[in-house]
């Protein structure tokens, strides 16, 4: 051990291999939202696409289709899949959340059933985590999941499950223990999101578009054989998951690197069409900053990736990145409007893969979708009262 | 030196603030705006319409001896508030505050205008400015005359079926967008030169200063939904608003809001309703934009987030007044321009600066 | 009413007096920190000298040695006295505080005591307020005053008595009723510094001055002819007084504009001496923030002194204008500490006065002195819980 | 491609944060400061200085051939954070990461600079660079030899008391301000040219690195002296440190330092004992700059605000590491010079972007 920011040879071969596949099979052009069902339906293909290629979960074991990449080597991966712009994961809450929990928690027989299909893009996931009286207080869950016979009867109200309107399955936490409260008798369950009783209607984001949706349980059964873990295990199994969530794999560096990168061309751009024109300082600060903690963002990955491959762990310390990357993403993406001006506003004409071509639109979608950054995933306020508590020992309000 | 609105001018922002409280509620701009063109809403609109020309308001800024009611912008300045407040989809402050007053102008000198600006103050027809080399202009496609140059140098007045008119979608489903293109079709009236130049000028200070006002009351809005969605939502036991992140972020909306609003007033009263402003004026115009703009952005951003998910849905109307204030922001010039020509004058000694240079020109009308 | 911003013949010919006064009678150099024993008295001396040309307190009646004039009038005197660097006041607790607290509860004979000694600048007052644990929470006060015949006798400590260590007499709150509790029982009694029982031990400031002090008070015995208004009724009295703090007598706009002149006097020095090398971007949209919020904090007040003479009234909006001077004063000697680079840590050379008239100093100074700003006269957390409390209507925590 | 430190460079932070524990406490400082070169800490000082000693760090850049230890500044990296977080006056830091290394090139070309490099390595002088053009120079009165140049294409080795030094008081009470002037004497040892250039420009950017790792010391220590007056501080019969706003502020201290971190040790990994930096390098050492100057500079407000009236004291010790962090802002060539090295370079293209050229060049050194 010791501080040596180089590559390997190893690392530099899967670099130009991630490279040269990816520059061969990225779509020409930007696939359309996958919050519409086209864009679902073509993202979906893109996901099988990268499995034939065996790059849909380079982290995972290599038995359930993965390369067993470690942290260094994925984020090399993940640079490459930035670099060319790649398509947004659909399935990363699948890839990234359910299936490393399976593995941790699923039985053998789980493992086979949902991780092959999960791996080959054939099977999408959605989360199914909030309600609407719960928020960012996931202890305060009331949907039941009642025990009856081989099944459990599933009653009550999710909501804001990302892009439940179109995936195929729902990972979630339910009461198993009606008369429980709090974090205790709550189970982490499977679900077909088509099953008899599942209601899901969209929600519509502010673009319009129905990214998430809230789902209605009415008397719908579910196998007993679809429960993750212990009964009652729920709330540490979904803790290690929002773990992971708020920790590095769902937020590449990469991405936030190419942003940044795409908003110093922009304002590169902007600045000699100027001319003679005055020159708003703040907008250089800006973009500036937003460099900056983009850079800073990846190196601390780094940073977190050697330490975690040396044995180490992530703590409360994960709320530290979450805060981070989601002010970072508003902040660039503001800077971008900013520099756009009265072209900001202006949708494209016509399909979703116009709009998703267009240089303002894709900003200004970004900056819509940014705000959700420091909500979701335990919003903000939650996360700095986690750092004050758990990193600096302060006292609960 | 008076600093306070008179009671009439407060009644009129209580009376506009009472009918767009009827007719321009978060309900109507979500009908509105899941109609898209559709017409579906068309009478709800026209209903709006009838009502806002009850306010008498007609010509507010065209001179008496042109059938005007003579007044100044700092006399839209408090309505201009209410219609951000309600984030209303009718051109009512463009029109007013900025076509009206050039259509006097350009009437003055061509009898071509004589009759638009009759229809116009009799309010039945609707007139809009469309800057020259800007690009779409909101509402446009339900105006019946447009006032257009081809360089700032020319004010010319066209009927709206004479030109060419292509809609264009914007992020604010409320905000009709079309491109604007000459055809062929001569103008009705021509003005050229600087007179035409001084007409934009003026026009484009005054749609500035208006537009700032509207961000007062879309920030003021913004806060108050947030302020209502804050008291109601309870989350681990307690309203969200009783936690110090919650109030800090909107009392820091609200101090933003405050602070820009005597530059807005100021800036507003600074002006002229035709002439073009000194340059003292003209920075304590762009000073509003700017205060102004931002003040609304920190409202938005604070009362989204205060809304969790639900702030980011659409299914909650608070969106309608963030992307107005966002689209708004990038409108008469826009707020960076206006930062960066406050931060030159700075720089090149051509603002005032120190503790007896605050009213030193920017005051002058009254 | 209308609003019409010009200033009439009767403005433009007080401004004109008060220049002329003042760039006859203003001391050529700074006065040395008025923290120190010879800058309070040369402060002292400026004080009387102001008085002899009836500006020591030209809102104050006629009777007492004022000039009656209003708030906007008031506006610009001070902008003529900020213009042309006026000394600070060092009295301002007295003149604006206690004096007007006194106009309105005191007795006639208090007045007819107090008043004109004040206004000739013969006494100097220092407030004190808090203590040890009370801080931001001055229900908590202790300090005893317990009533023995003719006399108050005053038991306890109090701290951050501002310019105590120099001063002649203290106004502050005491609970005159030991078994009260919170707001009950606090009264409001003046006394002179020096009377026995009471110690006084100064401060050091971040710049190693005492421009503040504890006061040990064992057994001090008080006339109870100096109680201010009724026996318990110093919470009430107080609050008035703290609202004429918060609000705007004691910050001039004129200050602000004036930091923010000679601060873009500075930027302007800077930007040119820096020739082709790169500038900070963020420095000039510093400036430029701070400029237009010096300005809006101007114009604010003009408004709010045009409702006040309308008849309108102060309340919890005075937090408002707390929470923006003070962070403005500090964003404007952050850039002004940026803009001097290595020469802001300097100190002149020699004696006070040379530190006074340092440009370098002067900043650094006011760089540290502003960091005050949020903290006193109610931190600026307890003025944005009032704001969302009082203002916006949002729950107590 | 590793981003941990190895053992040895924990231990020897640990052995450097126990030392300062002991003898360079809040305490320590406070004393040293109300002295004011009065010479009655002299001893406290001096048992420092010894037990400094004994951490054999001596020549810790300098190659073996030249009789030190042949390490990069990546290996000092933790003891400067750790030299931070102390506030230690002494300029260990500057001799061993900054003029040591410069003495060691000089005296490769220069047998009149052999007996100062002997000396230094044997711990029996100190030296100190004194770049070129700069202010005044802490510490550099407490020196036996400096380092200084008529500009940057010369490097001249003096006695100390062969040059003319002024005291200059600084606003941080522990920073023993001098200005060095030359006078007639002739230098010991003298490189000049281009190799001269080179050990400066080295110079500046391993000061920049380790200046910025300091900071980061310094803006933990502010963030734990904050932490502990409020956990012990009550007000409304809670301890402040309950509140939210007191939270998020020290949250977002803390967020600043954790992301500086990682590019300090970047910057630091970087460099070479003592060839200049490419283009790459240097732009992370001021990216390192800024950002851990902002992180000090936030936990430092942060602290004091935390503080309420006591953060405005002479009485707490918050003051000596917040006055650090300032003056520290200002040194090698100030955040303003580096944010603005950084501005330019993404305008003109020269920085490198996007997420394939994070380790483009600047990770070199190994």
């Amino acid at each position: 051990m010791a501080i040596d920011l180089r590559y390997t040879d190893a690392h530099r071969a899967l670099r130009a291999e991630a490279r040269a596949w990816l520059e061969a099979n990225v779509p020409r052009e930007p696939l359309p939202s996958f919050d519409t069902a086209e864009g679902f339906e073509a993202h979906r293909r893109w996901e099988a696409q990268l499995h034939s290629g065996r790059w849909s979960m380079v982290t995972w074991p290599q038995e359930f289709g993965g390369r067993g990449l470690d942290l260094i080597e994925w984020l090399i991966f993940e640079e490459e899949y930035y670099r060319v712009d790649a398509p947004f994961r659909v399935n990363q809450n699948g890839v990234f959340l359910f299936g490393p929990t399976l593995m941790e928690y699923g039985t053998p027989e789980q493992k086979a059933r949902f991780l092959p299909r999960l791996a080959a893009g054939e099977d999408m996931w959605a989360q199914v985590w909030s309600e609407p009286q719960a928020g960012s207080d996931l202890a305060a869950l009331r949907t039941t999941a009642v025990r009856d016979g081989d099944h459990y009867v599933i009653n009550g109200h999710k909501i804001w499950s990302t892009r439940a309107v179109h995936a195929d399955w729902g990972f979630g936490l339910f009461r198993t223990d009606p008369a429980s409260e709090r974090h205790r008798g709550l189970s982490y369950i499977v679900f077909p999101l088509r099953t008899p009783g599942v209601r899901i209607r969209g929600i519509p984001q502010l673009d319009g578009k129905a990214g998430f949706a809230e789902i209605f349980f009415e008397d719908a059964r579910v196998p007993v054989a679809d429960l993750i873990g212990g009964e009652g295990q729920g709330w540490s199994i979904a803790m290690a998951t929002a773990g992971f969530e708020r920790g590095l794999m769902l937020r590449s560096p990469a991405r936030f690197q190419r942003t940044a990168q795409r908003l110093v061309e922009l304002y590169r751009r902007e600045t000699a069409a100027q001319g003679a024109a005055p020159i708003d300082p703040g907008l250089g600060a800006a973009v500036t900053q937003c460099w900056m903690d983009a850079e800073a963002y990846a190196l601390a990955t780094y940073m977190t990736a050697s330490r975690l491959i040396a044995g180490g762990s992530i703590g409360a310390e994960a709320s530290l990145n979450k805060v981070f990357w989601s002010e970072l993403d508003v902040a660039m993406h503001r800077a971008a409007i900013a520099l756009l001006g009265a072209r900001a506003e202006l949708r494209a004409q016509g399909s979703e893969a116009a709009a998703a071509a267009d240089e303002a639109c894709r900003w200004m979608d970004g900056f819509l979708f940014s705000l959700a950054g420091p909500i979701y995933a335990g919003a903000n306020e939650i996360q700095r009262n986690i750092i004050a508590e758990r990193v600096l020992g302060l006292p609960k309000g | 030196m008076d600093f306070t609105f008179t009671e009439e001018q407060e009644l009129a922002a209580q009376a506009l603030r009472g009918l767009l409280d009827d007719h321009c509620s978060g309900a109507d701009l979500r009908r509105a705006a899941e109609a898209r063109g559709a017409g579906a809403f068309a009478a709800a609109r026209a209903l709006r319409r009838e009502r806002l020309k009850e306010l008498g308001l007609a010509g507010v800024l065209v001179p008496t001896s042109a059938g005007g009611l003579g007044l100044a912008p700092i006399d839209l300045a408090r309505l201009a508030e209410e219609a951000g407040r309600a984030a209303l989809p009718e051109p009512l402050i463009d029109v007013e505050g900025i076509a009206l007053p050039m259509l006097a102008q350009l009437a003055a000198a061509a009898p071509g205008a004589h009759d638009a600006l009759a229809a116009a103050l009799a309010q039945q027809a609707t007139v809009l400015a469309v800057t020259p080399g800007s690009g779409p202009v909101a509402a446009a496609v339900d105006a019946d005359y447009l006032l257009v140059g081809r360089s700032p140098d020319e004010l010319a007045l066209h009927r709206r079926d004479a030109l060419r008119l292509t809609s264009v979608e914007s992020v604010d489903p409320l905000r009709r967008l079309a491109t604007v293109e000459l055809t062929d079709a001569a103008p009705l009236a021509v003005l050229q030169g600087s007179v035409a130049r001084q007409a934009w000028d003026a026009a484009a200070s005054r749609s500035a200063a208006l537009i700032a006002a509207q961000q007062l009351g879309l920030g003021a809005r913004m806060i108050a939904i947030a302020v209502a969605y804050a008291l109601d939502r309870k989350q681990f036991g307690k309203a969200i608003g009783a936690n110090q992140a919650v109030k800090h972020a909107l009392a820091d909306a609200q101090m933003r809001v405050e602070f820009a609003r005597p530059v807005v007033y100021a800036a507003c009263a600074a002006l002229d309703a035709s002439a073009p402003p000194d340059a003292s004026a003209s920075l304590r115009v762009s000073h509003a934009f700017v205060a102004a703009a931002d003040a609304a952005d920190r409202a938005a951003r604070a009362a989204i987030q205060v809304h969790g998910a639900m702030g980011y849905s659409w299914e909650v109307d608070l969106q309608f007044y963030a992307k107005r204030a966002w689209t708004s922001a990038a409108l008469a010039g826009g707020r960076s321009a206006h930062f960066a020509r406050l931060h030159r004058a700075l720089l090149d000694g051509s603002a005032a600066t120190g503790p007896d240079h605050l009213f030193d020109a920017g005051a002058a009308r009254a």
